[in-house]
């Protein structure tokens, strides 16, 4: 599904992303973890192109990209592969002029030109599956952070993406709302949704991902299955990591 | 003393309907017109001065920098006495309205680009997430938010517009305060004329600060109500 | 320094009448526009100057005092003599009946001829009959518009004699009705303007010098002081200095 | 014509000295004094109307709504012609200055008013935990941060007076475009005058304006740098 | 040290507090916890009358002020009362135009009007305890969130306050910065300082509290230490909202 190549990304002097390679299998969830910092949040941006990478190659489904320093992409090419994907950001970053249904259709309709009656079809059945079906003529500043997350997914989704970007989705929510948010995310994972999730919610990872990956320093430090990274870490850093996680105090 | 009362107050009743006629017929037209054209223009030029293409940015600047720098009159006087000279003769009222228009343009555009500006990076990342291009993230995402955080420093703009039409009076557009001018030259009252222009000023610009008003209402009304801020 | 003398103005206001205040404080305060030329203007050097300035001078000196003009618009010159800023005015002011009601004016200094103004091409205009349906350029503030309105000439709103200039040379009106005097300076400033005078008018009007109501020793003051220079020859060498001819009828 | 060209530029040359002379003798003290002042007053008049004294907040209310919503000349005209009626009888440059900064305030008032309510509540609320009183919240945490932000709309006012400060003609003051007036009397030529004046103006704005980046990078020096928003 | 009496709040028609008794010992750790909406910060914000309780009593310290319905208490009171306590916020409130240290003295300086060289000692020794003494001279932009509220503490704890109160000072944070705060935090509670902590960080309260307090609804539902509250809570309600806290998928 996904293919990234010795992706390397500098801003100016600063080298965050230092030759990765990652696959990520369709229908299978990836997770990222790593310190902050690390390129985590730059290595999702990479994949949806809201940053260029410096060098490198990407592929998305069935589209390609090599990335040449100083070479700017055709903006064409970077939007047939931005939109194999959907992203769901930590903040929501909802559309605060438009409700809740205006917020999903939003793609659809003036992205992918549908009709619509038909997508507005297709946002009620989306509402629905994050359970906020009552929410529809809401305007997001009415709802709670869950919430809003929740209508995050379901825009991303209603542009029927082939893969799924989420930047820790739930970092920004209380405590109680992680579950309602996380809940979702694992209904699209056991339907099979190709998922690359950068979070610390280590419960999740465990029961969710195929795949754990530890970035570290621009680069990928350890990967595997969670149950294999998490109990026999490889490297003394990722054990340090995790248990600072684990353990705060 | 109460002759001379008598005096202003038949001058004063004399004169208010044509000084209402000459603001309903030019004032009010010449704002409205100037500031709507206006806005496009300082929409356009705003959106010039954020885009990547260099030179058109550059003539964009060099528009602003002249049309706020040199004051509003120098720019009537050559839009209406000047351009006669290169074959282009303009009525008194359109050479009004091109002026204006690019005044409120320059002044509206930092406005604007200020607005656009201000709008949180994640907007931009959320539209293009959703494969929309810059153009479809402006036009749906950006320039709506934009809009209404720019109303109160715009209304600003347009408040002073009203005022500033009367500089139309020396491209010969008998506007409201030119008006005011001639009846003074008349009467020789020129503290009553202008204290009574001043009133009809004052109520033309309360009934559009109204309109304000109701601008943000509305916009607010499509998003969240902000508590109390103190 | 105008307003150096206001207190004992106002204390003395009372008991002592306007010429006495001004005999006291050595000054007579004269508004004028100071942008008119070749009545109120300013020379090379900058300094104030002009046939109405002179006149000004003169009847001061025939007080016994000094004469302090202070320089404002128009609007402001009506104004300032209300609110006594000024003793009187020197500007070209023609004492029109509506005027009459509200101020005192001395008699007649100076009487001017209407010019019918057309660009030098024009050769339909000869006559002030002529302006029938054409466009004059007049300005309000003077009274040579009803001579142009009485030819049944389309009035256009002027600011003052330059604007008229500047609309006629750009073709903006046919004509305008104007001062002669002026026009002669103008033509001594730009001996190649395009414009040419085909017709004058003897019924010129007169213009006067004005001060506020209630003050007839002044006014009694000032005929008596432009009588007198007309008498013993001053006033022909300023008219002369001026238009090189007698202006005075 | 070269003749014509040769007596433009004579004018233009000889007029320069004079024109300027009067911009830095008028133009520029009565816009810095009468920007300063005007700052202080919006200043007062933006913390009395965002205040919980009722009866003092309706009369900033009334003093803007005044000022804002009648024109400047008017408002010159009567404190240097009106108010002498009532025995205050001010000098031309003072009566400028005040009805200027009056004006500013008005305006400004609204600016700065709006900037202390973009101030984050958190800010407050810090302010108070840490046992200040509002007095000293105000001064030390929430003024502070507003000026950054009013800093690009009062330069908009700013430049605005530059220019709107020709209206002191009216009142005696003779600045920079009374004397442009005055040099067109003598050489009828206003185009070239005018210009002329319009460059000078162009020139103070610009440096004033230079003067405003400065200040936005000496206060955006004293906290974050923001990355770039495009 | 604290205590609140029969304190209720009202926003409007909206009860938010309905009656609350709590009593906070000198040298003790009281954690708040509950579900989102029931009313935590707003008890907080009520003890360091950020809020002004609609009825009620509360004691800090020597002080103590009864709130009636619709009675303004006294500015001076108010102040009084407000400054026994110090108060850490989620998202820190930094004044950004300071520097860290100038940000620290403010307190003592403006409001204690200590002299300035004591005031700045005191507040670098305070750095130094929250792990900073380096970042005295940068801007609150320029730390991490981690190090900001741990700015936020020094500055809380520099105008000398009987308590601190802290309104979820570790939600904001990456998780692997959550650390380094309740480290703070927990240092603090050793040293003997008085403290209420609004968190959801179970292994703090498990391992720092000295009473642990459940809010729901505006009620005390369930108060006490915390071994006692986590492992035998007496209610459903309480079970059910720590199973949700503890296990969110
Ligand atoms: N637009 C940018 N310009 C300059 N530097 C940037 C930019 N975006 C990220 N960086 C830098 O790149 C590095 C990696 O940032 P990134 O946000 O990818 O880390 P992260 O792993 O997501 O961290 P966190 O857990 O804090 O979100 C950081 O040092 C950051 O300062
Ligand atoms: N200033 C206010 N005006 C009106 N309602 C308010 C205000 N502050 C809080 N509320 C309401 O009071 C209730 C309690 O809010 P509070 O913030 O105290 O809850 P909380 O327990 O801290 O929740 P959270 O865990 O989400 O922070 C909520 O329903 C909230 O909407
Ligand atoms: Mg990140
Ligand atoms: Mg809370």
């Amino acid at each position: 599904m996904i293919e990234v190549k010795a992706i390397q990304k500098s801003f100016g002097e600063h080298h965050v992303l230092k030759g990765l390679d990652l696959t990520v299998k369709k229908g299978q969830v990836t997770v990222i973890i790593g310190p902050s910092g690390s390129g985590k949040t730059t290595l999702l941006r990479c994949m949806n192109l809201l940053e260029i990478p410096t060098n490198g190659t990407l592929r998305v489904g069935d589209i390609s990209l090599t990335f040449e320093e100083n070479v700017q992409p055709k903006p064409k090419d970077m939007l047939a592969l931005r939109r194999k994907s959907g992203m769901v950001f930590q903040s929501y970053n909802l559309f605060p002029h438009m409700t809740v249904l205006q917020n999903i259709m939003e793609g659809p309709v003036i992205v992918q030109k549908k009709a619509k009656e038909e997508a507005k079809t297709t946002a009620l059945q989306l509402l629905k599956k994050v359970g906020l079906a009552d929410k529809a003529d809401a305007y997001p500043d009415q709802l709670s952070g869950g919430q809003q997350q929740r209508v995050g997914i379901a825009r991303a989704m209603a542009v029927n993406p082939e893969v799924l970007l989420f930047d820790e989705p739930t970092s920004a929510l209380d405590p109680e709302l992680v579950g309602e948010v996380l809940k979702v995310m694992k209904e699209l994972a056991v339907e099979g949704m190709t998922m690359v999730v950068v979070t610390h919610e280590m419960k999740f990872a465990e029961e969710v991902a195929d795949k754990v990956v530890l970035l570290d320093q621009g680069k990928i430090l350890e990967q595997g299955e969670p149950s294999e990274l998490f109990n026999h870490p490889k490297h003394e850093r990722t054990r340090a990591f995790l248990s600072r996680l684990i353990n705060p105090i | 003393m109460s002759d001379h009362t008598e005096r202003l107050y038949h001058i004063f009743i004399e004169s208010f309907l044509p000084l209402l006629k000459a603001g309903v017929a030019f004032t009010i037209p010449l704002t409205l017109v100037s500031f709507a054209i206006g806005l496009v223009i300082a929409f356009v030029t705003a959106l010039v001065r954020i885009s990547p293409v260099g030179p058109l940015r550059g003539i964009a600047r060099f528009y602003v920098w002249i049309f706020r720098g040199t004051p509003l009159i120098v720019q009537l006087f050559i839009i209406f006495y000047g351009l006669p000279s290169i074959g282009l003769t303009l009525p008194p009222f359109t050479a009004g309205v091109i002026g204006f228009s690019l005044s409120v343009g320059a002044y509206g555009s930092e406005i604007i680009r200020a607005a656009i500006l201000s709008i949180s990076q994640g907007q931009w990342e959320a539209a293009y997430s959703i494969g929309m291009t810059k153009r479809q993230a402006l036009r749906r995402i950006i320039v709506p938010q934009a809009l209404r955080v720019s109303v109160p420093p715009l209304s600003n703009s347009f408040i002073s517009l009203i005022k500033d039409t009367s500089l139309a009076a020396s491209i010969t557009v008998t506007e409201m305060f030119q008006k005011a001018q001639e009846i003074t030259a008349r009467y020789y009252e020129p503290m009553l004329l202008y204290c009574e222009v001043a009133l009809i000023y004052l109520v033309f610009s309360t009934v559009l600060s109204h309109f304000q008003n109701r601008l943000e209402h509305y916009f607010d009304s499509k998003s969240a109500k902000k508590g109390s801020l103190l | 320094g105008n307003n150096s003398s206001n207190n004992a103005d106002k204390n003395n206001s009372k008991k002592q009448t306007l010429l006495q205040q001004i005999k006291d404080r050595g000054t007579i305060k004269i508004g004028t526009e100071g942008t008119y030329a070749p009545f109120t203007y300013h020379d090379k050097n900058g300094k104030l100057t002009g046939f109405d300035v002179d006149i000004a001078k003169e009847v001061a000196k025939r007080l016994g005092v000094k004469a302090d003009f202070v320089e404002t618009k128009w609007d402001g010159m009506i104004a300032g003599l209300d609110a006594k800023r000024f003793d009187a005015v020197f500007n070209e002011v023609a004492a029109t009946p509506e005027r009459k009601e509200k101020y005192d004016f001395s008699s007649p200094y100076i009487v001017s001829k209407a010019a019918l103004i057309v660009r030098k091409d024009n050769n339909t205009i000869k006559n002030f009959s002529d302006l029938k349906g054409k466009k004059s350029g007049q300005s309000m503030t003077s009274n040579l518009s009803k001579i142009a309105k009485e030819n049944g000439a389309q009035i256009v709103s002027v600011d003052g004699f330059n604007q008229a200039i500047d609309l006629l040379k750009s073709g903006r009106i046919d004509a305008t009705v104007n001062d002669s005097l002026s026009f002669l300076d103008l033509k001594k400033q730009q001996p190649n303007i395009p414009l040419k005078v085909v017709a004058e008018e003897n019924s010129g009007s007169a213009s006067s010098a004005m001060m506020r109501k209630g003050n007839k020793d002044l006014v009694k003051a000032v005929n008596k002081a432009l009588t007198d220079m007309k008498k013993d020859g001053t006033y022909l060498k300023i008219s002369k200095k001026y238009f090189n001819e007698d202006v005075s009828k």
